[in-house]
């Protein structure tokens, strides 16, 4: 929908931006906070989905539904199981722990800070306007068989790998 | 907040629980609990000759989703508690058929020094059903007699279930 | 094209809309006397035996870990093959064939890998085992008397 | 092979330990000594010639009068499709007999159901424990002499008839 | 710990507790009011120890109570399945002990309601057996089958399920008019609908799967924990009373004794115990064209006083019921009441090997072991 | 059974079953509506022999006590007192625990007249057990005395004749098996 | 309020980056610290995009982030392999214990 | 329906656009939800039951309401007024959340499934990737519940039940391949469109690949449905009620109205794959009617599939969870891969497509067709107690 048909104040794209991106960092201080490790895991999706909405407003489609088939689909199913089939998981009493929460925030903070002030403060090339929404899907198939030919068969055999490395390391276990 | 027993009597009311009688009463839903010889004539009652789903009753495994219990066979004092636990784990509203002599009263195993004599001594039991083992057609009757007690009853009105045996 | 999507929250939103008003319209309709036996948990009329969060068997487990791995390569094929009918007819089709066919004879060795290695075997021995054989006849001696 | 040619055989191995080959009108049985019925059925079992392979009954009943409770073991072998019957007095005050679980396991569960509901005490057995009546049942039923409990857990065990009738049941 | 290294792969090397989980006593698999503490570890089971006694009705101390006549009608509880064998057992341990001689066709018609009562019983076997596996639609055909049966039953004694047909010395009522031609016209109906069966159910690859190798139960095993009747003969041992040791006039009838084949897997797996069942329920309407054809003339039942008072003694009466060799044991001291009654049933045999069997199994089989047994909860009980 | 030999198996046998299942479509469904739906009542199905709940018929009770003595549940009982003077047998109470009844048939087996008989009557749901009790006798009434010269009374007379129907149907040792239609002959 | 440009994306993906980070500093439990690493490669994912779309108006960002989503599952995949091996030895995960992973 | 929304924005003025759209696009989505999802699956839990007492030669619910129509409705009301149990032991949280994201993830389906040419929610550029997407949030919903019952029965079936949907998006996934393949587009609408309304030119007869592919996606559109043969979540007959096993009243209910649901999602799926979806031949000009007939015939396609589940599930056993992998991961995933190759290979060596092929296929699935009807009037000549009716042996 064209910003022109609407006031400036805030055109309905950008409503959409804030509130996906409100989503996402919703699920992700979720993640952050949430005691339980299956409420962060399910608070991790929400914010899953947060970053596919993201990509939609970037007009990235496929990798939206990438992340919602792979991510929500994939790793957070396998999180769960890993939570599920392992009870107590979460709830080890060790005294050290890595750090601090209140020493973690102010790194963040400061993290934070300096980036954004990066973030601002630099001049990026903006002048382009987002490309019109296309067909992304085609557009990254091409990629992928044209450009990115290499990395897209040294992808498989790194999948390869984790597969043949993960299934191995489980068995390790089993078998001692 | 709900408006159960706490609506004045109308005619609104009173037609609104008509509704709410008919929709349970059409889909009555017993929990698989067969214990001896009856049990095999509430397995045919299921069956084709004499098909309990003309008239929306379907076996459930669990008392979750069920709201009849048909107490069918020889209610032993071991089982007895547990059919206890099984009866209370039932959401509201429920109901007990006891089918058989030996549900009813314990039947020809009063003599037995190990059979609880009679269903109706561990939980509130709305219709019994005659028979050793009463035919499906009996068994089919008696549900029948439980639908017409279940349109009688009351929700949003003020007034007495009178199936609160409980 | 956005248009598009923003259906997609309103679905997601209208699917627990429905549950809300269910449970909503029931709450108002429906007896509720919680007594402590009814929220006993059902386990077939028994009293429970410990608790049922315990550690599962991991087989389950790693049956999902290879699910990943193939989920991610589906993610990978789906744009290739999307575009697959243009390069044919943009005559690279052969070009294009071989990579799919490389990428999937790669996978492929990995499924190889874990069938051989009988991961996908849910349990090593269900069927076909040696079948369990009576106890021996033990001759009687060193009595051990029960104590009443 | 016929009752007497068997007995003669125990006789021989076991002596005294085996009574003599006795009617009980439709069949006949050999009597056994209840600490040596292991043995006995042990060889039963595996000696070649009779090789009983099977127990396909063990019951038992009790007879107060003779102070005694007597288990009754029916043997067939499906190898030389001959079958024996062998009984075993064990003293009622406290009835005591070796456990044959060891020989068939069959034997398992049909002296658990004994132990159950006539109180018999089979030296040896692997898990003797009550297996029809709950654990917490008090008495051993099929004895002549049990009494029915009132009550079990607050259920009452008695029903007074409907009929009401007057000094009846 | 061996055993869980063989069987689950990372069981305990993993940490994986084991989940104790109560099947029954209210389940709706088992086959009536039996419990197994099932000890699994994910799917597989470790340990599946029975835990019966739910259906314990003491008949046998009943049985000193109500006398010889008044027994009969419980005999019909012990295995309400197919009533009219135990009738039988009890008829015969009566008429031993008092030295009666049933009529012949008397004997015609107990082996007619007999065999009757046998195909009800395996009908519900294989139903229930397909019902368990997942297929819900054997077991109604099977019911409806059943109640064909039913209907000729309840014409020849007016019951469905408790007969109390049989008397000691007889049966009760002779044959009704027509009922030669009725159990004829039931036959040539049911044996198509066996081969239907067949088609729908028995070689039904998931069906096999599912059943083929699973819970083999060797020659020795069944002989040693003393299984009876199909379950034995699965097993390969081709053992039936009605053969071996012709009781009433079995001799007189012509019939095979299926035995396991292996036909799908092993001899002895759950798969055989099945097709057993099947077979017999061809051999047992053999059998009734036969009985219908050569039915005798004369008397049904012989004289018996009132109050019946056997001649002291001890009996074992033993018939092949639909679920085996069922012995009773059965003490008389000359009174008007039986001194002692002692019932072994098939599936108390049955039920005991479950667990030997059950380790390393996963839980989905455990139900198709109970069923392969065609257990009945009243006969483990009593 | 290798690789494919599993595949087409599984095929050929999944195929043959839904064949099976598919032909049901065309048969006529096997329920019997009870019990609105019926062209006759299902009683009226049933066969003569049916234990449904039991029926006295007091005009023909002599007052024996033989079922009382046969039922072995003591589910039936019987008040009956000898009249001084008329030597006349009075029946006071006759009831029947039919929620406690097993129908086995064994008291009206010894029943001289066939006065108490099952009917194929079962439809008997309620919602108190104290109304499964049947209460024959409201008023003390006098028990039937046979006659040597065999009944004359004609408002005995039928229901006499449907009580020795009944008891005649009981196979005793001398009854004939001739009763049955040999095998060879059609039946009606 | 600016129509939405690139810096918001970069700032919203820089906030989900702190908030992963600070999962990896202050969480006790390795799943815990795996998610927060999923967070940081979902915030690097967004980048990719952004940047691509209005800078270079292309899309190889995404080609980039799908590689990234892929990075990540098999990063998770191996690290819970690890975790879990760790968790059924020690039973616990802790990464203050992650010494006893050498043994 | 955008263009539709265009229109009623251009003629209202002065009501901003956005407003318009978000009061069309829920307006639509109400439609669809109340108006067709709710009922759909009602209506198919009725008809399930008819058929199950067809085949089991029993006449099933018709007492309530004209035949028993009404009944999925009785249901419905009496569920609704079922207590609400809570146990004590559950995960409270999470309990009350797993239906809310089990029936979201279904219903959010129904964004990209057409109905007819013109009648699509949205016609997403990655539909077929996002429907299968979208169901990893039934996943997710089932873990919860399995988890925060706190039941042994639940957690069984949960997990089982989570395994065995997510093992089965890959041959899913596989066996779309191939139609992707042939329409080059992963759009709904666009890979309808690459089909034609005559049989032969639907996918499905594509190839001998191509149909390979559509069993396959049948299958395990079943699997991922936990439909019979491999319904072992809620296998009755070992885990009581799976992982709705504590669930009570309407929480359980809306389980169950997923998986009504669900089938007709995999029936329009099929269809829109495999079948052509909602082609019929441009007999009129009128744009309504040839609507409503892409409509009519779309439905029944997808519900032919739907009837077929029902049968489906009247006849077979169920499969034990090491079968169902080793059929996942041996059998069908290798055979997905075949058709993926030989499909490509296919196009690369005739890339129109050889029609002689597509009618052999034709002509061969008819073949079938045949058998099957033979096979059916054989058991009809065998066995027929119809013949034996009501008491047979009363007489
Ligand atoms: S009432 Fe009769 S048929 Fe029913 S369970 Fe009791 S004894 Fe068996
Ligand atoms: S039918 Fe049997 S139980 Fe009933 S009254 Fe007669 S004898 Fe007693
Ligand atoms: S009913 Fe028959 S048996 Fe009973 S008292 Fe009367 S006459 Fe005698």
């Amino acid at each position: 929908m064209d910003a022109a048909a609407t006031t400036p104040a805030l055109t309905p794209a950008d409503a959409i931006f804030y509130l996906v991106a409100a989503v996402s960092l919703f699920g992700a201080l979720g993640v952050a906070l949430s005691k339980h490790i299956i409420y962060s895991a399910l608070a991790l999706m929400v914010s899953l989905m947060g970053v596919a909405g993201m990509f939609l407003t970037l007009s990235a489609d496929f990798v939206a539904g990438v992340q919602l088939l792979i991510y929500v689909g994939g790793v957070l199913v396998l999180t769960l199981f890993a939570v599920m089939l392992t009870q107590g998981i979460q709830d080890v009493a060790v005294s050290n722990r890595a750090v601090g929460r209140l020493a973690g925030a102010a790194i963040t903070a400061a993290v934070f800070l300096v980036m954004a002030r990066a973030v601002t403060s630099a001049t990026w090339a903006t002048a382009k306007e987002p490309l019109p929404p296309v067909y992304s899907t085609n557009a990254v198939g091409d990629l992928l068989l044209g450009k990115y030919v290499l990395p897209f068969e040294v992808a498989s055999i790194v999948l390869l790998a984790v597969l043949v490395g993960a299934v191995v390391l489980t068995r390790k276990e089993t078998a001692e | 907040m709900s408006l159960i027993n706490s609506v004045p009597e109308m005619v609104l009311t009173t037609k609104v629980d008509q509704l709410l009688n008919w929709t349970r009463k059409s889909s009555l839903w017993y929990m698989l609990f067969g214990l001896a010889c009856c049990a095999i004539e509430m397995m045919q009652t299921g069956g084709p000759r004499s098909d309990l789903d003309r008239f929306g009753m379907a076996p459930r495994a669990t008392p979750r989703v069920s709201d009849l219990m048909i107490v069918a066979g020889t209610l032993t004092l071991k089982m007895a508690l547990r059919t206890k636990v099984l009866y209370e784990q039932m959401p509201d509203p429920k109901y007990v058929l006891s089918m058989g002599s030996c549900a009813n009263c314990g039947g020809l195993f009063q003599l037995a020094y190990s059979v609880c004599d009679g269903v109706d001594k561990i939980i509130p039991v709305d219709v019994y059903v005659p028979g050793c083992p009463p035919r499906p057609e009996a068994l089919t009757e008696g549900l029948l007699l439980l639908q017409q007690k279940m349109m009688q009853e009351r929700w949003l009105v003020k007034a007495e279930r009178p199936a609160d045996a409980a | 094209m956005q248009f598009d999507y923003v259906n997609i929250p309103i679905f997601l939103g209208l699917g627990a809309f429905l549950c809300a008003l269910m449970m909503g319209l029931g709450a108002l309709l429906r007896p509720a006397n919680p007594e402590r036996a009814k929220m006993t948990t059902y386990e077939c009329g028994e009293v429970v035996e410990g608790n049922s969060w315990i550690n599962f068997n991991i087989r389950f487990y790693v049956v999902a870990l290879v699910f990943v791995i193939f989920d991610v390569e589906v993610a990978f094929v789906y744009p290739v093959v999307a575009v697959f009918k243009q390069w044919v007819a943009d005559g690279r089709g052969l070009f294009a064939l071989t990579e799919i066919a490389l990428f999937i004879a790669i996978l492929v060795c990995g499924l190889v890998y874990v069938w051989r290695k009988g991961d996908l075997q849910w349990v090593k021995r269900v069927a076909n085992g040696p079948a369990p054989v009576a106890p021996p006849r033990t001759a009687p001696g060193g009595r051990v008397y029960v104590a009443d | 092979m016929d009752i007497q040619a068997i007995h003669k055989l125990l006789h021989d191995r076991f002596g005294a330990a085996v009574g003599p080959v006795s009617s009980a009108r439709l069949f006949e049985f050999i009597e056994v000594a209840p600490d040596r019925i292991d043995e006995v059925c042990y060889h039963l079992a595996t000696e070649p010639a009779l090789l009983f392979d099977s127990l396909s009954n063990l019951s038992g009943c009790d007879y107060p009068l003779r102070g005694k409770i007597q288990m009754v073991y029916d043997l067939y072998s499906y190898t030389h499709d001959h079958s024996l019957v062998l009984k075993v007095d064990a003293d009622r005050a406290n009835p005591r007999v070796a456990t044959v679980e060891r020989v068939w396991p069959a034997a398992n569960w049909h002296e658990r159901e004994a132990y159950d509901l006539l109180g018999v005490v089979f030296t040896g057995h692997s898990d003797l424990r009550r297996i029809l009546l709950p654990d917490d049942w008090v008495g051993h039923p099929l004895r002549k002499d049990y009494v029915e409990a009132p009550d079990y857990h607050g259920i009452s065990t008695i029903r007074e008839s409907v009929l009401n009738i007057p000094g009846r049941n | 710990m061996s055993v869980e290294v063989e069987f689950a792969e990372g069981g305990e090397a993993f940490g994986t507790e084991e989940m104790t989980l109560n099947m029954g006593p209210q389940h709706p698999s088992t086959h009536g009011v039996l419990r197994f503490i099932v000890k699994a570890d994910g799917e597989v089971m470790r340990a599946a120890v029975p835990d019966i006694g739910y259906l314990h009705r003491s008949l046998e101390k009943i049985a000193e109570k109500v006398g010889w006549h008044g027994f009969m009608p419980y005999t019909d509880r012990v295995d309400y399945v197919a009533a009219m064998t135990t009738n039988q057992a009890w008829a015969m341990a009566g008429e031993a002990l008092g030295g009666i001689v049933v009529p012949r066709r008397g004997e015609y018609c107990r082996i007619i309601a007999c065999e009757l009562g046998r195909i009800c019983s395996h009908l519900l076997a294989v139903g229930a057996m397909g019902m368990d596996i997942g297929a819900i639609t054997p077991f109604t055909h099977a019911i409806r089958e059943r109640e064909l049966i039913n209907d000729l039953l309840e014409e020849l004694c007016g019951s469905r399920l408790t007969f109390n047909y049989m008397r000691i010395g007889g049966v009760a009522w002779d044959l009704p008019p027509g009922y030669a031609t009725k159990v004829r016209r039931f036959l040539d109906h049911f044996e198509p609908i066996v081969d239907e069966f067949d088609d729908l159910l028995s070689h039904n690859k998931i069906y096999v799967e599912r059943l083929a190798n699973v819970a083999v139960v060797t020659r020795e095993m069944a002989i040693a924990y003393n299984l009876v009747g199909p379950n034995l003969r699965a097993s390969g041992v081709p053992y039936d009373l009605r053969k071996n040791r012709p009781y009433s006039v079995y001799s007189d009838f012509e019939f095979d004794v299926p035995v396991g084949q292996g036909f799908h897997g092993t001899v002895g797996d759950c798969w055989d115990r099945y097709a057993v069942r099947i077979e017999e329920m061809r051999q047992s309407a053999r059998i009734l064209r036969q009985a219908v054809e050569g039915l005798p003339e004369g008397p049904v039942i012989a004289k018996v006083p009132r109050n019946f008072k056997p001649a002291a003694g001890e009996f074992h009466s033993r018939v092949e019921t639909a679920r085996g060799d069922q012995s009773w044991y059965v003490v008389s001291d000359g009174s008007e009441y039986p001194y002692r009654v002692h019932i072994r049933t098939g599936s108390f045999s049955a039920m005991s090997i479950v667990d030997a069997l059950a380790r390393g199994l996963m839980i989905a089989d455990l139900i198709a072991v109970i069923a392969s047994f065609d257990i009945v909860a009243p006969e483990v009980d009593r | 059974m290798g690789y494919v030999g599993n595949i087409m198996s599984t095929m050929t046998t999944i195929f043959e079953g839904m064949a099976v299942t598919f032909s049901h479509f065309f048969r006529t469904p096997y329920t019997i509506q009870y019990p609105d739906r019926m062209p006759v009542r299902i009683q009226d199905t049933l066969p003569y022999r049916y234990r449904g709940f039991l029926e006295v018929d007091l005009e023909i009770c002599t007052g024996c006590l033989a079922c009382e003595r046969a039922c072995p549940i003591d589910c039936i009982y019987i008040e009956a007192r000898k009249d001084k003077e008329t030597k006349q047998m009075i029946l006071e109470r006759f009831d029947i625990d039919l929620a406690k009844c097993m129908y086995c048939g064994l008291c009206s087996e010894p029943c001289p007249t066939g006065s108490i008989h099952h009917t194929r009557e079962f439809e008997g749901a309620d919602f108190s057990l104290e109304s499964m009790v049947r209460r024959y006798v409201k008023v003390p009434v006098p028990a039937y005395k046979p006659k040597k010269a065999g009944e004359d009374d004609p408002a005995i007379v039928p229901i006499l004749e449907r009580g020795m129907r009944y008891v005649n149907e009981f196979a005793t040792a001398d009854s004939p098996g001739s009763k049955v239609v040999t095998p060879e002959e059609v039946d009606a | 309020m600016a129509p939405v440009g690139l810096q918001h994306y970069l700032l919203v993906s820089l906030a989900l980056f702190c908030l992963g980070l600070f999962c990896v500093l202050t969480r006790r439990n390795a799943i815990g610290v795996l998610m927060g690493i999923e967070l940081i490669l979902n915030a690097a994912a967004i980048n990719y995009v952004a940047v691509s779309r209005y800078g270079a108006g292309s899309f190889d960002g995404d080609v980039y982030a799908i590689f990234i989503i892929m990075l990540a599952a098999a990063e998770s995949a191996i690290g819970l392999a690890v975790v879990l091996g760790i968790y059924r030895r020690i039973r616990g995960v802790d990464v203050s214990r992650m010494t006893s992973l050498q043994g | 329906m955008q263009a539709f929304l265009d229109s009623i924005a251009a003629g209202m003025e002065g009501v901003p656009h956005w407003l318009v759209y978000a009061v069309g696009m829920i307006a639509f989505g109400a439609i669809v939800v109340f108006g067709f999802i709710l009922p759909v699956a009602g209506v198919t839990s009725w008809v399930e039951r008819r058929v199950w007492a067809r085949i089991q030669s029993r006449i099933g619910p018709n007492r309530v309401g004209p035949g028993g129509f009404l009944q999925w409705l009785a249901d419905g009301l009496k569920n609704l007024l079922k207590e609400d149990v809570i146990p004590d032991a559950v995960d409270q949280p999470l309990f009350r959340l797993a239906p809310y994201v089990v029936v979201a993830g279904f219903v959010g389906a129904f964004v990209a499934l057409p109905f007819a040419g013109s009648l699509i929610i949205a016609d997403l550029n990655i539909g077929i990737l996002y429907v299968t997407a979208v169901t990893s949030l039934v996943v997710v919903g089932i873990l919860m519940a399995g988890w925060s019952s706190n039941n042994k029965w639940s957690m069984l079936g949960g997990i089982r039940s989570a395994t065995q949907i997510i093992c089965y998006e890959i041959p899913v996934g596989l066996s779309i391949f191939p139609v992707v393949l042939l329409s080059g587009t992963l759009s709904m609408q666009g890979i309808i469109a690459s089909q034609g309304w005559a049989p032969q030119q639907w996918h499905m007869f594509h190839s001998p690949f191509l149909f390979a592919a559509f069993l396959m996606f049948f299958v395990g559109a079943l699997a991922e449905g936990n439909r019979t043969p491999f319904d072992l979540p809620e296998a009755e007959s070992e885990l009581v009620a799976g992982f709705a096993t504590e669930y009570s009243g309407m929480r359980s209910l809306l389980f169950f109205l997923a998986e009504w649901g669900n089938l007709y999602v995999i029936g329009a799926l099929v269809t829109t794959l495999f079948m052509g979806g909602w082609q019929v031949p441009a007999f009129t000009g009128n744009t309504l009617v040839l609507t409503a007939a892409q409509f009519g015939t779309f439905f029944l396609k997808a519900y032919l599939w739907v009837f077929v589940a029902m049968w489906i599930r009247a006849t077979l056993p169920r499969v034990r969870i090491d079968q169902l992998m080793s059929l996942c991961w041996k059998y069908m995933v290798p055979i997905g891969l075949v058709n993926l190759l030989g499909t490509a290979v296919m196009m690369v060596l005739v890339p129109e497509g050889s029609d002689v092929v597509r009618w052999v296929m034709l002509a061969l699935a008819l073949f079938v067709l045949l058998k099957f009807g033979l096979r059916v009037r054989y058991h009809l000549r065998r066995a027929n107690y119809g013949r034996m009716g009501l008491g047979a042996a009363r007489a």
